[in-house]
């Protein structure tokens, strides 16, 4: 009986611990997207640097 | 309970008068009824009996550890089986691999794909290799055989994982084991297939590796699965064997390998129910019946 | 004993409960950080295009 009792609570245990996985899964993932997202944006906003200084210099008289 | 002759002669009338499956129903329902379920015995019954659609789910779930065999925690394993799916799909929609209109069983891989650490870069996206399309396939039946899709992630997901771990290592060998009792069936058809040069190119990947999905309609597909997944890989062999046989004709004809394989691979779908059951027939004649009381 | 054995197996089973809310605070922040980074990225990809618009007119002949 009670090997029953420690039986039914490893298997509840199991359940909420692949749940907890899944979850630090989820995690991961997330960071690993929002890193090159914010890798993106760095690009992003030194490409545009780079392209207003050109503009900026044409609006100026010669 | 199997030498009671008075068993086996009224079994053996419900067979000719169509009544075989009350008897079954009956006995898988006061398996059913034990608490924590015995599933050695639920295993035993799937090997040798079809179950019944009405419990076929259920008796997956628990076969492949989705359900624990205490019944008293179902429900709360099933909130937390719940909660997993919602967790790490909303996560998907987040990271936007999906949206409203992404078919389910690409919600399925992506999902088993983040379960495995596997999930692809967005900005890198690569194309499915085998395992995501052999994923693919596994799902596309499943979603035929099971309605609920928390329940249909969680039946492919143990599925695969369960077929690779327990068959994982057999797998390989099924194409030799095809040879040996295709040999016992009928050599002449085996010679064919040799001197044709088709023998190593029959459809081995949908066969043992899809276990069939895609290839038998889900009403035949579905008794094949019971007994995979109550632990016979074996029973592929068969099928396949069945297969083979039920065409020899038309197969004695064809001398071109590609010709075998497209063939084998887009199989006539009336004739799949007497296929499947001749090859458990098969089966249970080489491998032996399971004979634990049930 | 057998008390014991429960009252153990229900501390564990409310441990993994509060680490996985825990992990799913945690998701849930990311996610939103992450929609926060997508609509400005969004906003970043459509103003770039207004201002390439005026720009590309500017070069045509008049």
């Amino acid at each position: 009986f009670l090997e029953d009792v420690k039986a039914q609570a490893k298997g509840e245990l199991q359940a909420s611990e692949s749940r907890y996985q899944a979850q630090r899964r989820v995690t991961l993932a997330l960071q690993t997207e929002l890193l090159q997202l914010y890798s993106r944006l760095e690009t992003e906003d030194s490409s545009a640097t780079a392209l207003a200084l050109p503009a900026e210099g044409a609006t100026e008289p010669h | 309970m199997a030498e009671d002759p008075q068993r086996n002669f009224r079994s053996a009338y419900y067979e000719k008068v169509g009544f075989r499956g009350v008897e079954e129903k009956k006995s898988l329902e006061i398996v059913l009824k034990d608490n924590p379920l015995d599933v050695e015995k639920l295993s035993t019954f799937s090997q040798r009996f079809p179950l019944p659609s009405m419990y076929r789910i259920h008796v997956w779930k628990v076969l492949l550890g989705i359900l624990p065999p205490h019944s008293d925690s179902h429900t709360l394993v099933s909130r937390c089986r719940l909660q997993q799916f919602q967790d790490i799909s909303s996560a998907l929609t987040a990271m936007r691999f999906t949206h409203t209109h992404t078919p389910q069983t690409e919600l399925y891989l992506r999902m088993f794909q983040l379960e495995n650490q596997k999930l692809p870069r967005r900005s890198e996206p690569r194309p499915a290799d085998d395992e995501d399309e052999n994923f693919l396939a596994i799902s596309r039946a499943m979603e035929e055989i099971v309605d609920d899709p928390v329940d249909c992630y969680w039946l492919v997901r143990c599925f695969v994982n369960q077929f690779k771990i327990k068959f994982g290592d057999s797998i390989p060998h099924l194409p030799k084991s095809l040879e040996h009792f295709l040999s016992q069936e009928d050599a002449c058809l085996l010679a064919h297939l040799k001197s044709s040069g088709s023998l190593h190119s029959l459809p081995y990947r949908l066969w043992f590796r899809r276990c069939f999905a895609g290839c038998l309609p889900e009403s035949s597909l579905q008794r094949v699965w019971d007994k995979v997944i109550s632990g016979s890989c074996k029973i592929l062999v068969f099928v396949a064997v069945e297969i083979l046989l039920s065409y020899k004709i038309l197969l004695m004809g064809i001398s071109h390998p590609d010709g075998v394989y497209n063939f084998l691979s887009n199989l006539p779908q009336d004739n799949t129910d007497a296929i499947v059951t001749k090859a458990i027939d098969l089966w249970h004649k080489h491998c032996g019946t399971p004979m634990h009381a049930v």
